[in-house]
């Protein structure tokens, strides 16, 4: 499986987001967000977190507008997998590839701790290691994870099974308790939570690493 | 626009006593400029000069084999084996947290990622030791609320896990309290970068953040007691950028892997002043600075503002000269200021001009070196009073009583605004004694303490500085670390009182002898003094950063109790 | 010539910061505050001739997400 | 009734987010934006009878830090 993982001024996650993705077999290329075109033949785009653009303004929505955010609308567009973890989640949903938006959570707080968080379906590429309702503990840290949606995009992401994780205990005020979804094609996820860092026996908790495992898998297969 | 006249006042409003304006007109025969005059108060303030520590500094132990820098650099630097090196210190922010606690905690936090940096370290490891006044205090709330988002709003997103520290409330602290940040990196043993300039006619560059008038006088109230005139110096907090600091981090060490750099120095109190003067002082060359050259984000600066300007992410470096396209092409990546400003220079001269005018010419050795030294008088503070008899209260009812107290709590509301996992090499975040990272891509891992026990220090110094080194030396030990080294921040009320000063020499000199018996000598420091509001001094609160080395990660002593463990108590 | 833009939480969208902000003033014992939103208000310095339109699209593609902010153009 | 509050960093304090959104309107092909500054705006919805005085202490109070920021009060 070829990995991209995007590179944005202010990433501070692209490390350990490659980290994973070679722990799990991936073939990774870190691509600069001057960029406006990806490697070739990648499966898989990685948006990491950080604060890709010092955060001003809103979270994500400067790194939504950068050339390398065309090509992966492009990837995407194409079919093509996406993962955006914490501000990676919050630059898809700013560039529109995944819907709704992350407000500033409830409590007003930064907070990072290692949450539970339940598996809400195993259909995708990235959740199939999992079983449904499985609860995994997997860091979050954030200051803007509480999901919103409308009325009607909640109706379907439920209705199409389109939640991936949501909180045990919701630490950020998020609606259902959603920390990650899917687009409708189910090739694109974006969670608050970070599974890379719960992915070796270092970390203090291996819980993530079946998600890697699970898309260096499905896309070698595919 | 006219510079002032040098009056009285205009001296006095520099905090350069009468004694030490005469020491200026004799090292340069003549009355200063008012560019000059800014120059000196810079380079002679407390904050800069040590003026009234250096005397007792100088007797800390700070050497040993696993030793590669002690202090006077940025940054200490330590051997961890296998070619690398732990580079760490610690710095304080007290004042300017106390008028605006978001971006006082938050510049700090950015001056001391940036003295670890500038050495060629990656910064993987940040810890804060915050005291506050009495919960009660009516602005301890806010300061609490501020300090620790602005610590959190700049180590977060620059991206360095906060990984130990401490929190403290005491009513001694309630019109002063402490923000002290302490910052470790990981760098190569063989690519240390220093701050000595070396080879004449070599371009001086400024890179990072550009200047404003941020805090032009700052360094001058970093060094002032508190009264109410605090007011009047507020415009003197500067907001920090940490996006921009998280570029001139990246866009430095890639800079220094071209070879291009002969010697770097941070810009932090007086930027452009303390820092070329030192790149100079410790080269034995000369320097002249062209300012109309400085990046500047305001219109018609003046000289003076210009090299007394605290505005923040910024850094001078002396570049290999055939190496400049290199150079700029890595800071143009990442939409950086990069300018050549000057050059160093054969004679032995601080040379300041704008547009072709001379605004200062003064003797750059002797401005680094002839900073007053004070020995300022001292007394053996008084032997606390005997504490009479201890009320027997039932064991059950005093642990609930010390779990319930703020100062023995949790602190998860603390630490969990700070993202304590970020690099993903974080083995031991906050909750219980050191924090613990491993070194990127091996086995080995460091491990991190902040301890000091202030009312110690003030019934004893010499036993309370002794117990702080102690204290680190045992939090190091119990999670499997081999102690390496330490980092002090020395944070006293007014040295110019003698029973304060009889604390600082008394904690120094148990500071001293506990680091030698122990091996984990000082590399790096730093002393905030005239902690005072309207006369009253805080504790007395040398806190002791320290680093240990744990050669295999797997083998960390855990703190996991489980049913059928055997309890021991080890010690006296 | 100077644009002034402000960007809203749509209402019906919660707006936890103005809460927050209630709650401390009626700390402070301030009475009568009955609601607080709080938004941005960003001011941009343009280069003469720029229209409320040009404004508008900044709006539209960068200064407000439509998702859950309105925003108005003021030209001062 | 209502009042509106601005605040804004005062001149001459760095404004990271307003450099920050400069830059990216240049990049996404505004011409012409030659600064940027970005503020709060606080919408207070006031019990009748609340005065302009009283708004500016919730200012120095709580809402600015005068340390860095200036603000402004509009009663509508
Ligand atoms: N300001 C802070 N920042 C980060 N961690 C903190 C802070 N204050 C306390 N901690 C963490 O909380 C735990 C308990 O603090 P403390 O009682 O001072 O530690 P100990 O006595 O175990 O050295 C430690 O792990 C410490 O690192």
């Amino acid at each position: 499986m070829k990995a991209a993982v995007i590179v944005f001024p202010g990433s501070n996650c692209d490390r350990d987001l490659a980290v994973a993705f070679e722990a799990a077999g991936a073939d990774v290329t870190m691509v600069w967000h001057k960029d406006s075109d990806l490697p070739r033949d990648v499966d898989i785009v990685g948006v990491p977190g950080g604060f890709s653009y010092g955060d001003y303004l809103r979270c994500g929505a400067i790194a939504a507008k950068s050339p390398v955010c065309t090509a992966l609308r492009g990837h995407v567009e194409r079919g093509g997998y996406a993962i955006g973890i914490c501000n990676g989640f919050q630059v898809l949903t700013e560039t529109g590839l995944l819907p709704g938006v992350l407000l500033r959570n409830a409590g007003l707080k930064y907070i990072c701790r290692t949450v539970g968080l339940r598996v809400e379906t195993s259909d995708s590429a990235f959740t199939q290691g999992y079983n449904a309702g499985d609860v995994l503990n997997i860091p979050i840290a954030h200051h803007d994870g509480n999901y919103y949606a409308d009325e009607a995009t909640l109706a379907a992401l439920k209705g199409e099974g389109r939640i991936a994780f949501t909180y045990t205990d919701n630490p950020n005020g998020s609606q259902y308790d959603i920390a990650g979804i899917l687009s409708d094609n189910r090739r694109v996820l974006g969670m608050m939570p970070h599974p890379e860092r719960a992915a070796d026996a270092g970390h203090g908790g291996t819980d993530g690493t079946a998600l890697f495992r699970a898309l260096t898998g499905a896309l070698t297969a595919a | 626009m006219q510079d002032p006249a040098i009056t009285p006042d205009l001296i006095a409003a520099h905090g350069l006593k009468p004694d030490e304006y005469e020491r200026i007109l004799e090292i340069i025969g003549r009355a200063p400029t008012f560019t000059e005059l800014g120059i000196f108060s810079a380079m002679w303030n407390e904050h800069c000069s040590y003026k009234s520590s250096k005397k007792w500094l100088r007797t800390l132990p700070t050497d040993g084999p696993q030793v590669i820098c002690g202090p006077g650099e940025n940054a200490g630097v330590v051997d961890i084996g296998d070619g690398q090196a732990v580079v760490f210190k610690m710095e304080s922010h007290n004042h300017p947290s106390y008028i605006e606690p978001y971006q006082g905690a938050a510049t700090g936090v950015g001056g001391i990622l940036r003295d670890v940096f500038t050495m060629g370290a990656r910064p993987i490891a940040a810890m804060n030791s915050l005291s506050f006044g009495a919960t009660t205090h009516r602005k301890t709330r806010q300061l609490v609320n501020g300090v620790v988002e602005g610590i959190g709003g700049y180590g977060n997103c620059f991206g360095v896990p906060t990984v130990g520290g401490e929190v403290r409330f005491h009513a001694a602290y309630n019109g002063n309290c402490l923000v002290n940040a302490f910052a470790a990196g990981l760098a190569d043993a063989d690519a240390i970068f220093y701050s000595a300039a070396s080879g004449v006619g070599m371009p001086v560059v400024y890179l990072g953040a550009k200047t404003g008038r941020d805090g032009v006088g700052g360094a001058t109230m970093a060094s002032a007691e508190f009264d109410d005139t605090i007011e009047e110096k507020r415009p003197t907090v500067q907001v920090g950028d940490p996006f921009t600091e998280k570029r001139l981090m990246e866009a430095t060490l890639e800079l220094m892997k071209t070879g291009a750099v002969i010697s770097i120095q941070d810009m932090g109190a007086a930027g452009l002043t303390c820092s070329a003067v030192e790149m100079g002082d410790k080269g034995g060359l000369g320097i002249r600075l062209d300012l109309e050259r400085v990046p500047v984000r305001e219109q018609n600066m003046t000289a003076y503002e210009m090299m007394l300007s605290e505005s923040q992410e910024r850094m001078l470096m002396v570049l290999r000269p055939e190496k400049e396209a290199e150079a700029k092409a890595v800071f143009d990546k990442w939409d950086l200021d990069f300018a050549i400003v000057g050059e160093t220079i054969a004679e032995d001269r601080f040379l300041i001009q704008l547009n072709g005018e001379t605004k200062a010419d003064l003797p750059l050795s002797k401005l680094a070196s002839s900073a007053p030294e004070y020995d300022r008088p001292w007394v053996e503070p008084a032997a606390p009073a005997p504490l009479g008899d201890v009320t027997a209260i039932d064991p059950i009812a005093g642990l609930t009583a010390l779990i319930a107290s703020v100062n023995y709590a949790g602190k998860q509301w603390v630490y969990e605004q700070y993202d304590t996992m970020v690099m993903a090499d974080s083995a031991r975040v906050p909750g219980l004694g050191a924090g613990i990272v491993r070194v990127h891509g091996t086995d080995k891992a460091l491990a991190f303490t902040s301890d000091v026990t202030p009312r110690y220090v003030r019934a004893n110094p010499v036993e309370g500085g002794k117990q702080a080194v102690a204290e680190a030396y045992r939090n190091l030990t119990a999670v499997g670390a081999r102690p390496l080294a330490s980092t002090d921040n020395l944070n006293f009320g007014n040295p110019e009182k003698p029973e304060i000063m009889g604390q600082f020499v008394g904690a120094i000199k148990g500071i001293g002898a506990a680091v030698a018996a122990l091996d984990m000598p000082i590399v790096s420091g730093n002393v905030s003094l005239y902690n005072e509001t309207d006369g009253a001094a805080i504790l007395p609160t040398p806190t002791i950063g320290a680093v240990g080395l744990i050669e295999n990660v797997a083998d960390i002593i855990g703190c996991d109790v489980r049913d059928g463990h055997v309890l021991l108590v080890v010690g006296d | 010539m100077k644009a002034r833009v402000h960007v809203m939480l749509k209402t019906g969208v919660l707006d936890p910061q103005g809460e927050a902000v209630r709650h401390a003033l009626g700390a402070l014992g301030f009475e009568g505050v009955n609601g607080v939103r709080q938004g941005k208000v960003i001011e941009l310095d343009l280069a003469e001739g720029a229209t409320e339109d040009q404004v508008k699209d900044m709006c539209e593609k960068l200064l407000a997400n439509t998702v859950i902010e309105s925003y108005s153009v003021e030209l001062v």
